[in-house]
């Protein structure tokens, strides 16, 4: 039992990354008619925010420390970080060690800007052209977008971890009544457990409770509709495309200490995010959510050495046969609207 | 006469909504039979029973002597029963020609053949038959033409050109004059007659326009929340109370 | 318009008598110019003298050239589903490596003549095919894609993982010396070559002329012969009722319900047509280089095969062909210039503006050739939205102009 | 320009008859043909370095790429000579390769076999490339292998560390200077019984494909041998990024160590992983829970920082050796390009110089005259002390470190300190060692191609 809650904790962790990248591609799609092959590579300047943040802030500056000796022999040049210079050494420290939560504040700004940009720039000339041209020119997107952050980072995977404070382990099975070290989970899995769930929350609440929200969600059942009463739909179109690209950057700045970012990871998450956007149905942002739960869920279920001794390779393929099997049982996945890009 | 299509005890429901309820109907062969009503009354449900789109819950709908309950649209075109859609449904991507040739292979050659080799313009008994339907309905002269890029009109034309050129036993119109221009809807009922007057092919009608049905059709039947309420020629229709009744509130027609 | 060749009905009221194998008019023209485009490739793909800075721009060598017909004839028959039906498969490339699958095993079990092989091919990719296709286009749009993505990197990861007894797993298939195959005698400890009737597939008639070096392959021609097989039975299919009823379906599938058609059938067949066509690329590519690997079947390469045809022309005859050469020369020939030979190339610069325009042609070769193809992804789905065939359309037409106002004095 | 045809041995060619005068075919142009592939002119030969330059391991690619082009400028005579003033073999002068200038064509491998299959065809097609290196994974390594094999030349792979490369899929125009998962496991199991003892119950995590398998194979046998106990072995998709569905399940299975048989991004992610779920500290059987990485890498151990502290595990090189060899190459290559060089940088450098040196020995390009000199051949002096090019398989055996994350490092490069130098003769096999194709596996003939 305890190893089916941890792995319902897994799953809903690996499902909030999945249901966050989910959702701003549904609200792109729902709003602007446009499929976005670049959403992954959103999500991956979105955790490239937090490399950058913590980059900023430990900038420092050499100072030759005669006692040690570099790889080449020579005196070593030892980094001295501004952040402690000015603060002091423990409360630099500090800063430095909350990069990524702080990445969050910074990543905000930068990812509106960045969705703002895309929309004005590229994607608003496309909102007439067949799918297929949207997905090239995205896609397209995705790589040099991609490329750009291979030039100044490298390939390999760089660390980013969460601050001191909050890389801690739960024991979660003392709060369910179990013994105590029966169920640990890192801290850190919980906050971005939590931190999406509010993201996600927030989004709904946004359409949901206010004007903006409203004309927004008119627009998604029927743009024509919207645009005949006079309402300049474009700006608020392009805000969502900020807003978009705001939560795919926000999901991307949290989940940077689950797993290093790397310059490929854009691509890497680009297919199973639209896996998780059909199965949801297309243009429904609840039907994402779910499935981006559901998926992560039956992803970690499948995963279990139990299961995988049973059956080999189903860890492997499991996303896909779960989309298969919706797909064919609920002909527009779970909540899709009918006639949704359906032909 | 013998009817060709006959629709015995049928009934639909939309969960709670009865949207056909005991509906019989019979079509004589080679004549125009309209179906009116007001909105909502059922006349799409109804036609959409015909060709297979809908099943019903329960009633019959036999054609030429064969059920068509059960059958799936494209074999019910088979059977001879072709539909004219309320907006056009035409190939808009393809020629004037090419629409006519789809239909012209589909008759010949059923739901699926593979003929993947031979050119469609090698084939000159087909070209020649859409020819001659595209010269009867006037339009031989845009044969080249996308189909999307002409009017509305023309592409009306074109849709019935389309059914024809199959030789239907029984030709089922939705509205073919909704949402057209005065002298448009003349052509179109111009046309209708001819066809009528020609070839003889049986037809159903559904439409709103008085004008039309009464210029065209022999029989009228008159559907109001879902059940049919009288039927007869048009001569009897037009002053019945209980046509007044149902299509009071609605404008004067 | 873009389109020539989906939208110009062939309708002359004239022709009886047939031209060039049943083709007539422009399609004739069309397939003499890509008949001598391929015969000719290697002379064309090889403008610049041996030695020359520029040759590093030559395409005329043996495996790039097999490549561009391969990946010619996957992007064709792709083109035949997605440019007619509209149906975007994004899982194309699970066929290309079953086919190659299918191919290496018969030369590792059966024979190494590459004939039976690619007939294998074609058979396994279009039975598999059948059976993606049969149970994927029971939806439509992108609930289509995504079961055919979902077929394809299932089947990829497979082959990766635990069907490694029959796929080789990461390292894949190559002929060994312990292969023994039923029909070929073959020296003990020797290691099998792929061969047609004993011609083997690598063999070369090289002839230099002046500072020129062209090649002539004999893989290179047969896998050039089965293109333009291909290529014609593509323009006869896109001439034939069957692809007028495929383009019917991506025009109005009510329609063609309506009149008495069934769409699915007919997108079946053109799903599996071009299952077949993949499954023939894949054969030959086994047959070309006696190896295969299952990231042949990853999601990204069935997303390159739907590249190649927008970005060459989808729903053109030519165009797939132009977006496949246009993919694999950057692939090949960009990836390959290094700082080095940018150096020599901007050797008659003085020093300092050597190394600048050194840098700065940097960002687009070597490794960042990537960079380089999704700028070029970006330009032309942006400038010409008809891909590079309405880009030669253009041209075309401005020439024309050029030459017919110069030609034609004001009357 | 002499080049030819690779895969047959008669070739067709016409002779240069000035412009436009096409000559009749005639079999094999007599002048500077010697019957092999690709046979370089009197001033220059070519190179193919086929490295990964895109997709994840395009940092180790580049790193490879680095080293090369500091091995051709030693050839060529430049710079400090770097390696070729310690290597026992002294016939490099610096004059290229027996007179020759060394020239070199670079490649992308996308780490796809395909791809890179393609990229080292258009080498040995196009630019008459004699030799090809390079690659950072077993899967290309023995795809271009099985291609050199075929084309007749000389193949030189480069960070390759699966069994099979000079295993079962071992060919006779290919050699591998790596180590391999069999070495690691010999290497590493004496050391990991010194310091976690004896009784110890391990849970191995391992990468969905062949080179996975045979680590997984070697740790598994070697460990096994000193008394532990393998408890599971689960493995895990390579497309894989967050593995904590993988290892949560560790803590209650009753093992007591962890082995990621992960390489590269999936071992930085899932070391990650697993000191999150706090593997590290924990305890299991009385015992601290401990994590076993076979392979380390330390370019990619950057990307999993603090996690590495005090784990185990293996390498080919590293650039904190103290001999002769190693020193010079890390103060060439530091100095050339301001950080420390890295395992692949440095098995790629002196893949190039043996390379080189059994040419100028041979007195030949020829492959199968290379391959013979290369094979049985002891040399020293390139940073791994004394080393066997094995004739039977092709494959380096020398002595193997074991390593462990450092404590305190004092520079983003100082994260892996060498615990141990793990004897040749501890990590040596008979070639048909059944870890290795068993009987079966055999280097077929040389092929000296067309």
């Amino acid at each position: 039992m305890d190893q089916i809650i941890v792995q319902i904790l897994n799953g809903l962790d690996k499902g909030s990354a999945y249901a966050l990248i989910a959702l701003g591609l549904t609200l792109i799609f729902g709003t602007l008619g446009v499929v976005n092959f670049a959403h992954g590579a959103l999500f991956m300047m979105g955790a490239f925010c937090s490399v950058v943040l913590s980059r900023i802030l430990s900038s420092s500056y050499k100072v030759v420390d005669e006692s040690q000796t570099d790889f080449l022999g020579n005196p070593l040049q030892v980094d001295v970080f501004y952040v402690q210079d000015w603060f002091g050494d423990a409360a630099g420290a500090t800063i430095m060690d909350w990069a990524v939560p702080l990445a969050i504040l910074f990543s905000i700004p930068v990812m509106i800007f960045i969705g703002f940009a895309m929309e004005r720039g590229l994607i608003k000339h496309f909102y007439k052209r067949p799918h297929a041209d949207q997905i090239l020119v995205t896609f397209g997107l995705a790589i040099v977008l991609g490329e750009v952050i291979k030039y100044y980072f490298g390939a390999n995977p760089i660390q980013s971890p969460a601050p001191e404070a909050l890389s801690g382990r739960v024991d979660f099975g003392q709060w369910l009544g179990y013994g105590p070290n029966t169920i640990i989970y890192p801290m850190w899995r919980l906050v971005y457990f939590f931190f999406s769930a509010a993201i996600i929350a927030g989004v709904f609440a946004f359409l949901q409770f206010t004007t903006f929200g409203m004309v927004v969600r008119a627009g998604m059942a029927d743009r024509e509709t919207v645009g005949l009463l006079g309402i300049d739909i474009d700006k608020r179109f392009t805000f969502m495309f900020g807003l978009a690209a705001a939560v795919a950057g926000m999901a991307g700045v949290m989940y940077a200490p689950i797993v290093s970012p790397t310059y490929t990871m854009g691509m890497d998450w680009l297919v199973l995010s639209f896996v998780v956007v059909v199965v949801g149905g297309m243009g429904s942002l609840p039907g994402a959510v779910l499935a981006g739960f559901m998926l992560g869920i039956i992803e970690s279920f499948a995963s279990m050495p139990a299961v995988v001794d049973l059956l080999p390779g189903i860890n492997q393929i499991i996303i896909y046969l779960v989309a298969i099997v919706i797909l064919l049982t609920r002909p527009r996945g779970l909540m899709g609207r009918k006639g949704v890009m359906e032909d | 006469m013998s009817s060709i299509l006959s629709v015995k005890g049928v009934n639909k429901r939309f969960g709670g909504l009865q949207a056909l309820g005991d509906v019989n109907l019979d079509v004589a062969e080679n004549s125009c039979h309209a179906i009116i009503g007001p909105n909502g009354a059922g006349k799409s449900t109804l036609l959409n029973v015909l060709v297979g789109k809908l099943i019903p819950d329960s009633g019959s709908v036999v054609f030429d002597g064969q059920s068509v309950l059960g059958r799936q649209p494209h074999e019910i075109n088979q059977m001879g029963i072709s539909r004219v859609f309320q907006t056009p449904e035409i190939f808009a991507d393809l020629s004037v020609m090419e629409n006519m040739l789809i239909p012209c292979f589909a008759k010949r050659d059923g739901a699926f053949k593979m003929k993947a080799i031979g050119a469609v313009f090698g084939e000159r008994d087909m070209v020649q038959k859409a020819e001659e339907m595209l010269a009867e309905v006037g339009m031989l002269e845009k044969r080249d033409m996308v189909a999307s890029s002409m009017s509305r009109g023309d592409k009306r034309r074109l849709e019935m050109a389309m059914c024809l050129v199959q030789d239907p036993r029984l030709l089922l119109l939705d509205e073919p004059t909704a949402g057209m221009a005065r002298a448009d809807t003349e052509n179109t009922i111009e046309l209708l007659k001819t066809i009528r007057r020609e070839r003889g092919i049986t037809m159903a009608i559904i439409e709103h326009d008085m004008n039309v049905v009464f210029s065209l059709a022999e029989r009228i039947t008159v559907l109001a929340q879902g059940t049919p309420l009288v039927e007869d020629i048009p001569d009897n229709i037009k002053g019945h109370p209980k046509v007044r009744e149902a299509y009071l509130g609605e404008a004067q027609v | 318009m873009t389109d020539q060749t989906t939208q110009t009905p062939l309708a002359k009221p004239a022709p009886a008598k047939s031209g060039l194998f049943g083709l007539e008019g422009k399609d004739a023209t069309l397939l003499l110019v890509v008949f001598a485009l391929v015969v000719f490739a290697p002379f064309i793909l090889n403008p610049f003298p041996e030695g020359s800075g520029m040759a590093q721009f030559n395409a005329g060598y043996p495996d790039l050239m097999q490549r561009f017909v391969i990946f010619g004839i996957f992007a064709i028959g792709f083109n035949i589903l997605f440019g007619l039906t509209g149906y975007l498969s994004f899982g194309h490339a699970a066929f290309l490596g079953v086919g190659s699958y299918a191919a290496m095993w018969s030369m590792k079990l059966f024979t190494l003549n590459v004939i039976p092989g690619i007939f294998f091919a074609i058979i396994v990719a279009g039975l598999f095919a059948a059976a993606v296709g049969y149970i994927s286009l029971r939806r439509s749009g992108i609930y289509f894609s995504i079961l055919t993505l979902a077929f394809a990197q299932m089947s990829y990861a497979l082959a990766y993982s635990v069907l490694t007894p029959l796929t080789g797993g990461e390292t894949g298939l190559q002929i060994k010396n312990t292969d023994n195959p039923l029909l070929s005698s073959i020296p003990e400890g020797e290691i099998g070559r792929a061969n047609l009737f004993g011609a083997q597939m690598g063999s070369s008639y090289e002839m230099s002329v002046g500072s020129w070096l062209f090649t002539f392959n004999l893989g290179y021609y047969i896998a050039a012969l089965f293109m333009l097989i291909a290529f014609y039975l593509s323009i006869r299919i896109f001439r034939s009722p069957f692809g007028m009823m495929l383009r019917a379906v991506k025009s109005n599938q009510q329609r063609m319900n309506y009149t008495g058609l069934t769409p699915k059938t007919y997108t079946l067949y053109a799903f599996i047509i071009s299952g077949m066509y993949a499954g023939l690329a894949g054969g030959l590519m086994v047959a070309m280089d006696t190896q295969v690997g299952p990231e042949r079947m990853f999601w990204t390469a069935s997303g390159e095969v739907v590249i190649m045809a927008i970005l060459g022309g989808a729903g053109t005859l030519i165009g797939p062909v132009l977006g496949a050469g246009a993919i694999k020369y950057m692939e090949n020939i960009l990836s390959k210039i290094n700082k080095d030979v940018l150096h020599q190339w901007f050797a008659f610069l003085p020093e300092g503006m050597e190394n600048v325009m050194v840098e700065v042609a940097n960002i687009f070769v070597g490794k960042q050739w990537h960079f380089t193809l999704g700028i070029v992804f970006m330009l032309v789905v942006i400038f010409l939205p008809g891909g590079l065939v309405e880009g030669a359309q253009r041209v075309t037409a401005r020439f024309r102009r050029k030459k017919s106002t110069s030609n034609t004095p004001a009357e | 320009m002499s080049k030819s045809n690779f895969t047959r041995r008669g070739v067709l060619k016409t002779s240069a008859l000035g412009a436009g005068a096409l000559a009749l075919p005639q079999y094999l142009r007599a002048d500077g043909h010697a019957g092999f592939t690709n046979a370089p002119g009197d001033s220059e030969v070519v190179l193919g370095f086929n490295v990964p330059q895109t997709g994840p391991y395009a940092d180790e690619g580049a790193d490879e790429l680095r080293a090369y082009e500091l091995a051709v400028e030693h050839l060529n005579g430049g710079g400090d000579g770097g390696m070729l003033n310690t290597f026992s073999s002294k016939v490099l002068d610096g004059t290229g390769i027996l007179g020759r200038e060394v020239k070199y064509v670079t490649g992308d491998t996308q780490t796809k076999s395909d791809a890179a299959r393609a990229s080292a065809r258009s080498m040995i097609e196009k630019d008459g490339a004699i030799m090809i290196t390079g690659g950072s994974s077993s899967g290309v390594a023995v795809a271009v292998q099985a291609l050199c094999q075929e084309a007749g030349v000389i193949f030189m792979a480069g960070l390759t560390h699966s069994n099979d490369t000079t295993g079962k899929d071992r060919k006779a125009n290919g050699f591998r200077h790596f180590f391999n998962s069999y070495m690691t496991g010999a290497a590493l199991a004496p050391v990991l019984a010194a310091n976690y003892g004896t009784d110890r119950k391990a849970y191995h995590l391992t990468a969905d494909y062949n080179w996975g398998y045979t680590t997984e194979e070697a740790i598994r046998a070697s460990t096994e041998a000193v008394g532990w106990e393998t408890v599971n072995t689960v493995k895990t998709p390579l497309t894989q990024t967050d593995f904590s569905s993988y290892i949560a399940p560790v803590l209650n299975s009753g093992a007591d160590v962890l082995v990621l048989n992960h390489y590269g991004g999936n071992m930085v992610n899932s070391l990650t992983n697993a000191v999150q779920f706090g593997l590290k500290e924990a305890q299991a059987n009385g015992q601290n829970f401990e994590i076993v990485v076979p392979l380390y890498s330390r370019l990619m151990a950057r990307g999993a920082g603090e996690n590495v502290k005090g784990i185990f595990g293996s390498t080919n090189w590293h650039w904190s050796l103290q001999d002769e060899g190693s020193q010079a190459f890390v103060r060439s290559f530091g100095t050339k390009y301001g950080f420390p060089p890295s395992q692949a940088a440095h098995t790629t450098y002196v893949q190039t110089l043996l390379y080189a040196d059994a040419v100028t020995r041979a007195g030949s390009f020829a492959p199968c005259a290379v391959a013979e000199a290369l094979e049985d051949y002891e040399f020293d002096g390139l940073g791994n002390g004394k080393t066997l090019y094995r004739g039977d398989d092709h494959q380096c055996f020398k002595d193997v470190l074991v390593v462990k994350g450092k404590e305190n490092p004092t520079s983003e490069f100082d994260l892996l300190e060498v615990v141990e130098v793990t004897p040749v003769d501890q990590v040596m096999y008979s070639p048909d060692h059944p870890q290795m194709g068993g009987a079966d596996a055999s280097l077929g003939e040389c092929n000296n191609g067309a």
